[in-house]
């Protein structure tokens, strides 16, 4: 793991991810706030009930520069936030492993549950990820993917 | 026909076919689609590099390029933009991060 | 701290809270979605730029008697939520510590980002719970108070 | 006038002033204002017991009062809301939990 920046915390890391060391890192004195978002590897899928680990591939150059975009229209939207994490695991992820975490931190709540869901949202929509769900039997790409959109600015 | 080569020409290095058409790159069912995560396609297009990469791979492959958004260097691109020798031609499947 | 109950997690207590211990609490095989709240002591409030610390006091059989009243409307509304958990501390909290922690999971990630801010914003409301701001130079009960509300249902 | 007791009446124990009249908890700015979390205080509603602390307290408790919500036995009350010995009258002030 790099040395955490100071506002703006992008990962794409095979490496477990830390939910509170993100909470920690964006814990400001003058931020009252901070909303966590954690997707864990579930059971169940839009086809399987029976998951026991997801598998992530990416592009990590793409991946992190769509990642830098969605903080940049965080920033623009909600300009309040003082520091956004988004870190995702790629590789393989156990079940109830976490494979994604984003956290925001800001003066106000309202603004940062609404840039975290913006967060998490965009990131299942724009970032070049693909999962594959395995199962005792056997694996497949995951039904519940979607035509990747632009960052919303 | 010109018998004398131009300058420039005369310095172009030899190259291995890969560096005179584009490069396809492929990643989650598009790359188990085609058994491989990049190639070297032919085409002068959009369309004709994905035409000439389904020939290669099969019907699977193309029913992933259907669904798949089309990056050349970076950028969303048509199936008619141009592709230049040597252009990156992405193949995105659509995508499913989170959990 | 009592032993962590299985889907409905209230605490009141003078103790550090831990937010990775409820994130780890509310993770759950079935639910993909894990939206954790933090409230921290921050340096500025409505009147003063130099907050050291924040000083709670309650009735804690009524303050858990609300929190336990948030979460039965939070199963109501957003049945699908599996695990929530509420904790506040009360007595002397520092600056840049947890005062409140809420962490709700849930199969479906937008259900639990409503469910997390219904619950902060309910508990500001309607938990009988008073915040004293000390700086170096004194303390004041914080300027921030509003007329308590009956838990919504 | 009655010159025999009832039953129930012969059996009342002695008992303390305090278990005769309404017992009034305050909290936060309530309790600062009046010196003290708890207290013994006369009266037969809402209004008359808040009365009667104000008369002992002041001004100040008088005005944190003004914005406060009250509960008899920990239900929201009314000003004409009936109070009855040892019913507890809770003065809640504005609330200010979080951060």
């Amino acid at each position: 793991m790099e040395l955490a920046p100071t506002q703006d915390w992008i990962d794409v890391t095979t490496s477990s991810i830390s939910p509170t060391a993100l909470i920690e890192w964006a814990t400001r004195p003058e931020c009252g706030a901070v909303v966590t978002f954690c997707g864990t590897v579930r059971r169940t899928s839009t086809t399987h009930d029976n998951v026991e680990a997801l598998e992530y591939e990416t592009d990590e150059a793409m991946a992190r520069q769509r990642m830098a975009q969605i903080v940049a229209t965080v920033r623009r939207r909600w300009p309040l936030t003082e520091a956004v994490a988004l870190h995702h695991r790629i590789g393989r992820v156990e079940l109830g492993e976490t494979a994604v975490v984003v956290a925001v931190s800001s003066p106000h709540r309202q603004e940062a549950f609404e840039a975290a869901q913006f967060c998490i949202d965009t990131l299942k929509a724009s970032v070049p990820l693909w999962k594959r769900e395995i199962w005792a039997e056997g694996s497949a790409w995951s039904g519940d993917a979607k035509a990747m959109t632009e960052v919303p600015k | 026909m010109r018998t004398s080569k131009c300058e420039s020409a005369t310095e172009v290095p030899s190259r291995s076919l890969g560096a005179d058409v584009a490069q396809l790159r492929l990643f989650g069912p598009a790359r188990e689609a085609a058994g491989r995560a990049s190639d070297d396609v032919d085409g002068a297009t959009v369309a004709a590099v994905l035409a000439a990469a389904t020939a290669r791979y099969g019907d699977y492959f193309a029913a992933v390029v259907a669904v798949s958004s089309i990056w050349v260097n970076g950028e969303a691109a048509e199936q008619n933009s141009p592709v230049d020798p040597q252009d990156e031609v992405t193949v995105l499947p659509p995508v499913s991060g989170g959990c």
